[in-house]
């Protein structure tokens, strides 16, 4: 690795997760705006033009906002809690690749900051860990509302990950590799993925939305029955660290199912336009974008939609509907697999 | 040089956290000192170029045992354990045995030095390739095994944890 | 990250050898049944990370398969193990292994 | 035993299988969410924008003058009786020579008050008003931080000359006509009679 080359992934990172902060921030305001359109409301208006400015004025607020932590909680532990669910939720976007890469001379700098060819698993990991962020959050508060949320959560996300990855290898099994950019490539020559996996794409789409706890999987904070759930006894801005870190989630499974499923980047009839590379790639790039902002106004869509499910109703839904789905669906890829003699 | 000092930094943090695992009054604190060994486990496997077993050992000791020991524990509410009085000899025969065991595994490690790495031999990256092959193909019949195993430890914690075992032979 | 200059095995095997007395030790030294166990997960992961040096060291993949069923067995250990401490805290309210000296429940 | 017949047998019927499926019961709410989205929204912005009121909207109250000036309030009290909240006291003074061009008649309300906590604006107070004096306009009662401010004196009932309170849109126009008709003496004011 060059020195260019490691500046260049130095600036990336940075520039990844700058975005992924802002995308977050504005996607507060977004769904502000979006709840409000759909109820026949204006929204926040008053900050700035249309209300642009008020992600700044919240982040102020939070952030200037009194600080408590509990007596009887666990000090450390209940401060770690929040820095440990962000942590997980910006780790995860350095392996999904922005764009096919900008030429400069000989050397061709690729648009993702690292391409581990395990990056599938690296996701599951990463995901898999951000349990830890809520539970210790939620233990350490030394309160029964925010315990309860936490098991509750943590179970939700443990159930809810057991059919994500089999709805992933259905996938992998398609694709034969682990590596988002290997599989983002191979959507440029067929089809999008989800032609070949709509039963796979459904239950990540599901899975995505009780990974992030959105509504109508939002048991760990549903506020009639737990209060505010995990983070009840959290003010300020370890408050926001959680609630921010639930939309990076979201900004960064909207980009994963972009990606996996989406054909990533990649726009139909790209190379009939005969545009030069860089320039290809900064349209790619504004096309992925375009892709996440659609999945993030399904997400936000649904979750102004939806009542919220019964614990029970949630707990079948991942056992016994999605779980069964996804074995399935591994089964019919074999199988179609083995006749159309794709098999290796 | 890098991976080096990434070796003895993991290597130092696997070990304080090892032993704070033990020492530890609270379970959780034991719990997430335990989690902390795990990652830099999974570390030391990134350094040998096991990334895939890395990621696995990740999602299934630090993702799912983990975080069981955890639930188990918040269930149980254990953190308010009661003083554990061991008596001053088993203490002293606990040191004596397990500082035993480490002089005689030390010891053998010691005469492994002899043993260094084939260059010759070094895997390329890919290792989920190769994993694969050897899996299905020379190692079939204990995988298929293994997944029994799970399905019996299955039916047992299902059968274990039921509320009571009265109600559910009525 | 291909090649370790100058770690070789031995101090792998070092590292593996002092997790798993650490673990070793634990088991011994503690009576919660829950850290006991936690124990005995530290020790078969000393074992995995030799097995991985091993592996590493011949350039095969056996060792990592090893470590793969060692994982397996460990998942399903967990999973019965911690059902059994649940049904005996709910018998005997206590973790303690000393206070688990009679065979009836 | 069956009181009305207006009792419905509840049936819990086997769900079909679109209906056990969830999907199109998703998607049929979705798209009425989506709906939503392009209707007209239903919020005004307030304080740059008014709500269209009603015309016979009962807002803050207005003591009034007549052409010349005078206040018409006598201080007869029927409104005060009339009051079911009792939100409205007063207390009257005898007017003085040289006042004339002040109020009305020979007797005034030194002090009139409506506690606007109390006021339920049901309008009776200018339904028993035999001066046409009292009025509701279609002003909107401010807030404000503490109780006392909420008890309006005259000085901020009353209206000023120079920004006089339009209360057309409160009377019939057999009243208006009425009130114009300065043969009735009850309608004149005191530079009509020094004319």
């Amino acid at each position: 690795m060059t020195d260019s080359m490691l500046i260049y992934k130095i600036i990336l990172c940075v520039i990844v997760f700058a975005v992924s902060l802002g995308a977050a921030a504005y996607m507060t305001w977004g769904e502000r705006k979006l709840a409000a359109w759909l109820q026949d409301r204006v929204g926040p208006n008053r900050a700035g033009p249309l209300g642009l400015l008020q992600p700044i004025a919240d982040g102020i607020k939070m952030i200037f906002k009194e600080e408590m932590i509990p007596t009887h909680s666990n000090r450390w532990l209940f401060i770690l809690g929040p820095s440990f669910f962000m942590l997980c939720a910006c780790m995860t976007g350095v392996v999904i690749p922005w764009g096919a890469g900008w030429q400069s001379g000989e050397t061709l700098y690729p648009m993702q900051v690292t391409d581990i060819n395990i990056g599938l698993l690296y996701l599951l990991s990463v995901v898999s860990i951000g349990v830890y962020g809520v539970m210790i959050g939620g233990w350490a508060s030394n309160n029964k509302f925010a315990l309860l949320g936490a098991l509750r959560a943590s179970s939700q996300m443990i159930s809810y990950e057991v059919a994500m990855g089999m709805a992933l290898i259905a996938l992998v099994m398609m694709t034969g590799t682990l590596s988002l950019k290997e599989i983002v490539a191979q959507q440029d020559a067929g089809f999008a993925n989800v032609v070949y996996q709509p039963l796979g794409f459904i239950i990540f789409l599901i899975c995505a939305f009780a990974e992030t706890n959105r509504a109508p999987f939002d048991l760990p904070e549903c506020e009639s029955e737990l209060v505010g759930g995990y983070h009840t006894e959290y003010s300020s801005m370890k408050l926001g660290f959680y609630l921010f870190a639930e939309y990076i989630n979201m900004f960064i499974s909207s980009a994963i199912m972009a990606s996996l499923y989406f054909g990533g980047y990649n726009f139909p009839f790209q190379h009939e336009l005969g545009l030069d590379g860089n320039v290809l790639t900064a349209v790619q790039t504004a096309v992925f974008f375009g892709k996440i902002l659609m999945f993030i106004f399904l997400f936000m869509w649904i979750r102004w939609t939806l009542p919220r499910f019964r614990y029970d109703q949630l707990m079948n839904l991942g056992w016994k509907v999605l779980l069964p789905l996804a074995i399935a669906n591994i089964i019919i890829t074999g199988f179609v697999m083995l006749f159309t003699g794709k098999l290796g | 040089m890098l991976t080096e000092y990434a070796f003895w930094l993991l290597s130092f943090i696997a070990i304080f956290s090892g032993i704070a695992t033990i020492i530890s009054k609270n379970p959780v604190y034991s719990v997430l000192y335990l989690i902390l060994t795990f990652f830099s486990i999974a570390g030391h496997y990134f350094l040998m170029n096991a990334q895939f077993l890395a990621a696995v050992h990740i999602i299934v000791y630090a993702g799912a045992i983990m975080v069981l020991f955890l639930y188990v524990i918040m269930m149980l509410n254990l953190n308010q354990l009661e003083i554990e009085k061991r008596s001053n000899i088993l203490k002293m025969l606990a040191v004596a045995s397990a500082g035993l065991l480490l002089v005689i595994l030390s010891g053998a490690a010691h005469s492994a030095d002899a043993l260094t790495a084939n260059p010759n031999k070094v895997t390329p990256a890919g290792m989920v390739e190769d994993l694969g092959i050897a899996l299905y193909r020379h190692y079939l019949l204990p995988f298929e095994l293994a997944s029994i195993l799970f399905l019996a430890a299955m039916v047992g914690a299902v059968y274990l944890s039921k509320k009571n075992l009265n109600e559910t032979q009525a | 990250m291909e090649i370790l200059h100058n770690i070789y095995i031995h101090h792998y095997l070092a590292l593996s050898v002092a997790l798993f007395g650490i673990g070793v030790f634990g088991v011994l030294f503690r009576k919660n049944a829950i850290i006991m166990f936690m124990c005995v997960e530290l020790m078969l992961n000393a074992v995995n990370l030799a097995l991985v040096a091993f592996s590493k060291m011949h350039g095969d993949t056996d060792g990592q398969i090893f470590v793969f069923f060692i994982m397996v067995v460990a998942a399903a250990e967990v999973a019965v193990g911690l059902a059994i401490l649940m049904m005996l805290y709910r018998n005997l309210h206590t973790t303690d292994t000393d206070s688990l000296n009679e065979l009836k429940g | 035993m069956q009181l009305t017949n207006r009792s419905i047998q509840v049936v819990k019927k086997e769900l079909t299988l679109s209906e056990r499926l969830y999907f199109p019961a998703i998607l049929k709410g979705m798209l009425i969410t989506l709906s939503h989205l392009f209707k007209r929204k239903a919020t005004i912005k307030y304080p740059e924008q008014d709500r269209e009121l009603a015309a016979v909207y009962r807002g803050q109250h207005v003591l009034k003058r007549d052409d010349a000036g005078a206040e018409r309030c006598t201080a007869c009290g029927l409104c005060a009786v009339a009051c079911p909240a009792e939100a409205i006291t007063m207390e009257s003074a005898e007017r003085k020579k040289g006042e004339e061009g002040l109020y009305r008649e020979e007797k005034y309300a030194k002090i009139y008050e409506i506690n606007m906590l109390r006021c339920i604006f049901c309008g009776l107070c200018e339904d028993a008003c035999p001066k046409e004096a009292i009025f509701l306009t279609d002003r909107i009662v401010p807030s404000s931080f503490t109780r006392g401010e909420e008890v309006f004196g005259k000085d901020i009932l009353v209206e000023s000359m120079t920004e006089r309170v339009d209360v057309s849109k409160r009377q019939t126009p057999e009243v208006l006509s009425f009130k114009n008709d300065k043969k009735h003496k009850h309608n004149q004011t005191y530079l009509d009679r020094k004319n």
